[in-house]
């Protein structure tokens, strides 16, 4: 029987799975569902300072690979919402607040917020690609830098950089967050993508540019995560396009210590943690290896 | 499951033309459009309605696939509806869907609870249980007589069955709410299921009154949707995790007992959650 | 009947498909071929000074959502290439060719070659995601512009530079290009992904890395076409997972002059491009329009 | 037409085991391993064999499905072949595939010609004829006995078909080359059908003999394969533009007659055009 723990930066998980940030996690009661359904953690909604309307309908659009969603970073605001990461803890379920803000106070802010109100790390959303200020700081190394600093020194739970596919050199935002202090980061956020109805002309999402989730971007997120984790210490957490277990593989093979799924959920509803869990499980069993870390990065060798 | 969204697949966007509209009473229009994938629309499911350039709005289907037509109808409320209500015939609008679960017919006897727009999933449920075959009672009520829908279906529906309608101003059919009538024919009779869709408050007393008389409810629940595709979460009802456009909108007795943000609680937009009576409701 | 010509910097089209770079360019046998089953103009593999191996297979591996290839820019080298220009130059094909180099001297030197050969445009590859010394050149601005001005100094047939997606900021490098003096650009070339065999643990790729083709980009090419032809006065040709006339059309109103098609043609063989012309042609006639031109970045508007 | 690729297509990468091998001669070996989408492929049809490592390299079927194996053929010729003949049972490889068209099975009789390895995929086709009821001689040329593979598919053969074995030095069967004993057979007797695969000189010899004597020929042509998905354009043939793994590999007379690169020039991989005795070849 292999082992599914899994040891991110002092965040335990008992299995390498988990929620994506956005997907389900504005209530507690969801993110309970889900933890139920199999993951080991949950990544809350992206919160900020403010309560936040996002942009009006349309703010999702199915694509035949995915998903384009242009929510506009929706969110009750810190102060209503401390109260679903408190009730998620009252139900122990590890929780991953996400937070976004435009500068490293306000960031500093939110930090220290989720965590009294017990969060068990803390994912920056310094990525989101359709929101102004916010995009722009996975852009700009010195900026990030400074947010993930100012986090750091406020905090004591981990801190997980939620990095951006949209630049040039991923690897350099990465290493900028990683001397900064992130104790883990997450690749990859949305790609930045669009859709025109064809019978009226008109880009569909209210906001016309949005990100692209999904299927179509799981070979983007498993370069960027061999990427990443062969240039990096910390651990890198997987995100983008896991839609079935030899997905997961993928991207522990590429060298993520664990994966979030979202978009999955719509094609296969919440059963797809338990179907990754257990393909996962049954993978490592098949080939003799004892812990999740056993095949973490094995691509690498060659 | 497929697992990629064909291009043929119900969440991609049709544009359709308005091919018959009707003007149910003043502020409630309803809009006939073609479109396949609603022929095989359960009563109860809903679309997600494009309003080019305003909002994506959830609209129940109010007929489905009569002469190839299926329909929407609408309460004039804010931005979109008005939107939709200042559309004419040729004009076009988008449609994903049909989503949700809608209502499981049953064997028996049934009860059907409307109230104004509410109304509008319980018009094809009619003609779905007529076909199977099912007995049933329905209760439609208003605040006044110029505020009920589908009077000329609710009179056809007179014939065959027995139908009341109430009014709170007695304007139409008797004075008094539906809940008045639901206590009334439920203590004095054996239903095997109440099916009910209107303002919260009122599906809430019906519950209330249904499990006193130990007879099931299927009720329809609203609350603001922006997905559709059970993915965001802002439709949710605590505590048991609920999505309204994906495990809904239609909920039975057994969720309805554990779902104490039923008559409750409500999230605007934002996700916040706040008291039911805060909420501005389209009814 | 509407018109399908377009006018793309004074490449007269006849409709507005052409074949993409590096799919079937190598002979000019197949690009005839391409040409005869509804290609308004071919663009070449990417020729290069000298003759280039590439890498060794597997160069392509598909995946759910398209493929990846990492072909490393394989050619024959300038010379013997100018003869197949020639040969399409009798068979009256008109011929973009594709050309890469690591500097503008390079550039310059491939530029004059293939207009003496009869080109009728060039595509400047300044973009193929994994061949060290290319990718570089369109995220470096600056060395971009180099280029670009020095192959117009020294040309007269219309220069079109082909546009990465893998850059933080597209309409930046877009922009770059138009200033100086590129007549039009593409977008987009592929983007930098990866799959691993996970029965091995191996990159399925020989080189590892390589670029994302097909349906999974075509949400993130609409996104560029819209973007730069926002941006940007000269014509933007649209490229990137078109594999049924609405991407094409989608394409256009998102502000593309004309559409490149290359890894469709896997999934439809060359029916495509019929298929394609006869799609815009009808879209256009059920709706009034005259010309393809009627239709080009419509959804600007909204 | 799937628009995507499965994770089932073709186009997948499987990794396979050795499940069986056979050293056929010094320096030619047939691997066998269970493959499912290899059961329905035609004799003809090719794999793209990934070694591990090495290279990627199409090999053609040289059995299909018997008792659920099915096995490719190496020469040994350079890097991949030579990986490939260090492997033995247990030993993993990748395959993606069928690809091509393969043999088009007729009714009538049938001369096949095969020269070395070009015999491999030439076995399954003599099942498939055999299956079909279609009669048939073979024509099996190596340079030595001790490079002539598949002798006990050849022997078993013998028993009820006319089989002709030839090598260059006599050392088994009778001493000469294939294209003696095909102009001997086509002069003397009718043929609907000549199937061909070896080195192309003699494939072209092959057909030109054919054509002489009014004879159609399919003719397994050989190209460098890149992509093997029909899109690199490194395997054409001049001048109509055909793709050695999409339209081929197996060609007809009326195209051999326009192809006028058959026997005559190649690609070599970076997609130059050189004479074909220029190129290093497997055979
Ligand atoms: C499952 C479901 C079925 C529905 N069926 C019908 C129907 O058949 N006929 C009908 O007239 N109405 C129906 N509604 C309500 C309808 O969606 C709202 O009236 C409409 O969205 C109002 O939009 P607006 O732009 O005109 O109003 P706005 O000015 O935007 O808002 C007014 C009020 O409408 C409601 N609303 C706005 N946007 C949404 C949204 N995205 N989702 C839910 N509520 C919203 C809110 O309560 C809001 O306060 C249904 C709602 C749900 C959830
Ligand atoms: C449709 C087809 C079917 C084939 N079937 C068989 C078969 O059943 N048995 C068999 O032994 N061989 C077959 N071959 C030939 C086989 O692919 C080559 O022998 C093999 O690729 C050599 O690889 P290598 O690494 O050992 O040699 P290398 O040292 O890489 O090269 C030696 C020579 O092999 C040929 N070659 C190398 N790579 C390729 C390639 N990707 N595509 C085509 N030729 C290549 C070239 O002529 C090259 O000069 C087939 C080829 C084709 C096109
Ligand atoms: C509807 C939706 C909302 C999202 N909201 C957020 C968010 O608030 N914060 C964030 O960091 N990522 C958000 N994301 C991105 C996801 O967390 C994830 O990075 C991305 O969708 C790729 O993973 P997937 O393909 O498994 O969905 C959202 C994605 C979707 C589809
Ligand atoms: C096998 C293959 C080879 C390619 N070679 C080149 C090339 O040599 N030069 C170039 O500019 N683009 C090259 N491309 C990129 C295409 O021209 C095109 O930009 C990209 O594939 C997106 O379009 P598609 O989805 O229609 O294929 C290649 C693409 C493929 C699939
Ligand atoms: S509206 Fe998004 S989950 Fe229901
Ligand atoms: S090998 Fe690429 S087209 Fe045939």
């Amino acid at each position: 029987m292999p082992n599914l723990m899994v040891d991110l930066a002092g965040l335990k998980l008992r299995n390498p799975t988990m929620l994506a940030a956005g997907v389900m996690g504005i209530s507690s009661s969801l993110m309970r569902r889900v933890a139920k359904a199999g993951a080991a953690a949950v990544v809350t909604k992206s919160i900020g300072v403010e309560p936040r309307l996002g942009y009006s309908n349309p703010t999702v659009v199915a694509v035949r690979c995915g998903l384009i969603n242009a929510m506009g970073l929706s969110n009750p605001g810190i102060r209503a919402f401390t109260n679903e990461i408190m009730l998620l803890k009252q139900f122990k379920v590890p929780v991953v607040a996400s937070i976004f803000a435009g500068n490293s106070e306000r960031f500093s802010q939110l930090a220290q917020y989720v965590e009294k109100a017990g969060a068990n790390a803390i994912e920056l959303n310094v990525s989101c690609p359709n929101v102004e200020g916010v995009s722009q700081i996975c852009q700009d190394t010195s900026l990030l830098f400074k947010v993930v600093e100012a986090v750091k020194s406020v905090t004591s739970v981990p801190i997980i950089t939620k990095l951006s596919p949209n630049v040039t050199d991923i690897v350099h935002v990465a290493k900028a967050a990683e001397e900064a202090g992130s104790d883990a980061v997450t690749a990859i956020n949305t790609v930045r993508a669009m859709a025109i109805e064809i019978e009226t002309g008109r880009p569909i999402l209210a906001n016309k540019i949005g990100g692209l989730s999904g299927p179509a971007i799981k070979p983007i997120a498993v370069r960027c995560v061999y990427e990443i984790s062969r240039a990096l210490k910390i651990p890198v957490i997987g995100c983008g396009g896991v839609t079935c277990w030899q997905d997961a593989i993928e991207l522990l093979l590429a060298g993520a210590k664990a994966v979030q799924i979202g978009t999955a959920i719509k094609y296969k509803e919440l059963g797809i943690f338990n179907e990754i869990v257990s393909g996962i499980k049954k993978y490592l069993e098949d080939r003799g290896y004892r812990k999740v870390d056993d095949i973490v990065g094995l691509s690498h060798q060659y | 499951m497929t697992l990629l969204g064909s291009p043929i697949s119900i969440d991609k966007i049709r544009i359709v033309k308005i091919i018959k509209e009707k003007i149910e009473v003043t502020g409630i229009k309803s809009l006939f459009f073609k479109d396949k994938l609603c022929y095989d629309a359960n009563p109860g499911q809903f679309l997600m309605v494009w309003v080019l350039g305003v909002d994506e709005v959830p609209m129940s289907l109010s007929s489905i696939a009569i002469n190839n037509l299926s329909s929407i109808t609408i309460a004039k409320i804010g931005d979109a509806t008005n939107k939709l209500h200042s559309m004419t015939l040729g004009d076009r609008f988008g449609i994903r869907g049909p989503y949700g679960n809608g209502f499981k017919l049953i064997d028996g006897k049934a009860l059907i609870v409307g109230g104004g727009i509410g109304l509008a999933p319980l018009m094809p449920l009619t003609k779905e249980l007529i076909k199977k075959g099912v007995e049933f009672t329905l209760i439609a009520g208003a605040k006044t007589k110029a505020t009920l829908p589908f009077k000329d279906t609710i009179n056809t529906l007179q014939k065959n069955h027995e139908v009341c309608v109430t009014t709170d101003d007695g304007s139409y059919g008797t004075c008094g709410t539906t809940t008045d009538l639901v206590e009334d024919y439920l203590t004095k009779k054996r239903f095997d299921m109440v099916y009910t869709c209107g303002p919260e408050n009122m599906m809430w007393k019906v519950f209330q009154i249904a499990e006193k008389c130990k007879t099931l409810v299927q009720a329809s629940l609203e609350r603001h949707i922006k997905c559709g595709l059970g993915l965001c979460g802002h439709c949710v009802i605590d505590p048991l995790g609920l999505r309204i456009c994906k495990d809904g909108p239609v909920f039975s007795s057994e969720v309805l007992r554990e779902a104490t943000d039923f008559g409750k609680h409500s999230r605007i937009p934002n996700g916040r959650k706040i008291p039911i009576g805060k909420v501005k409701t389209f009814k």
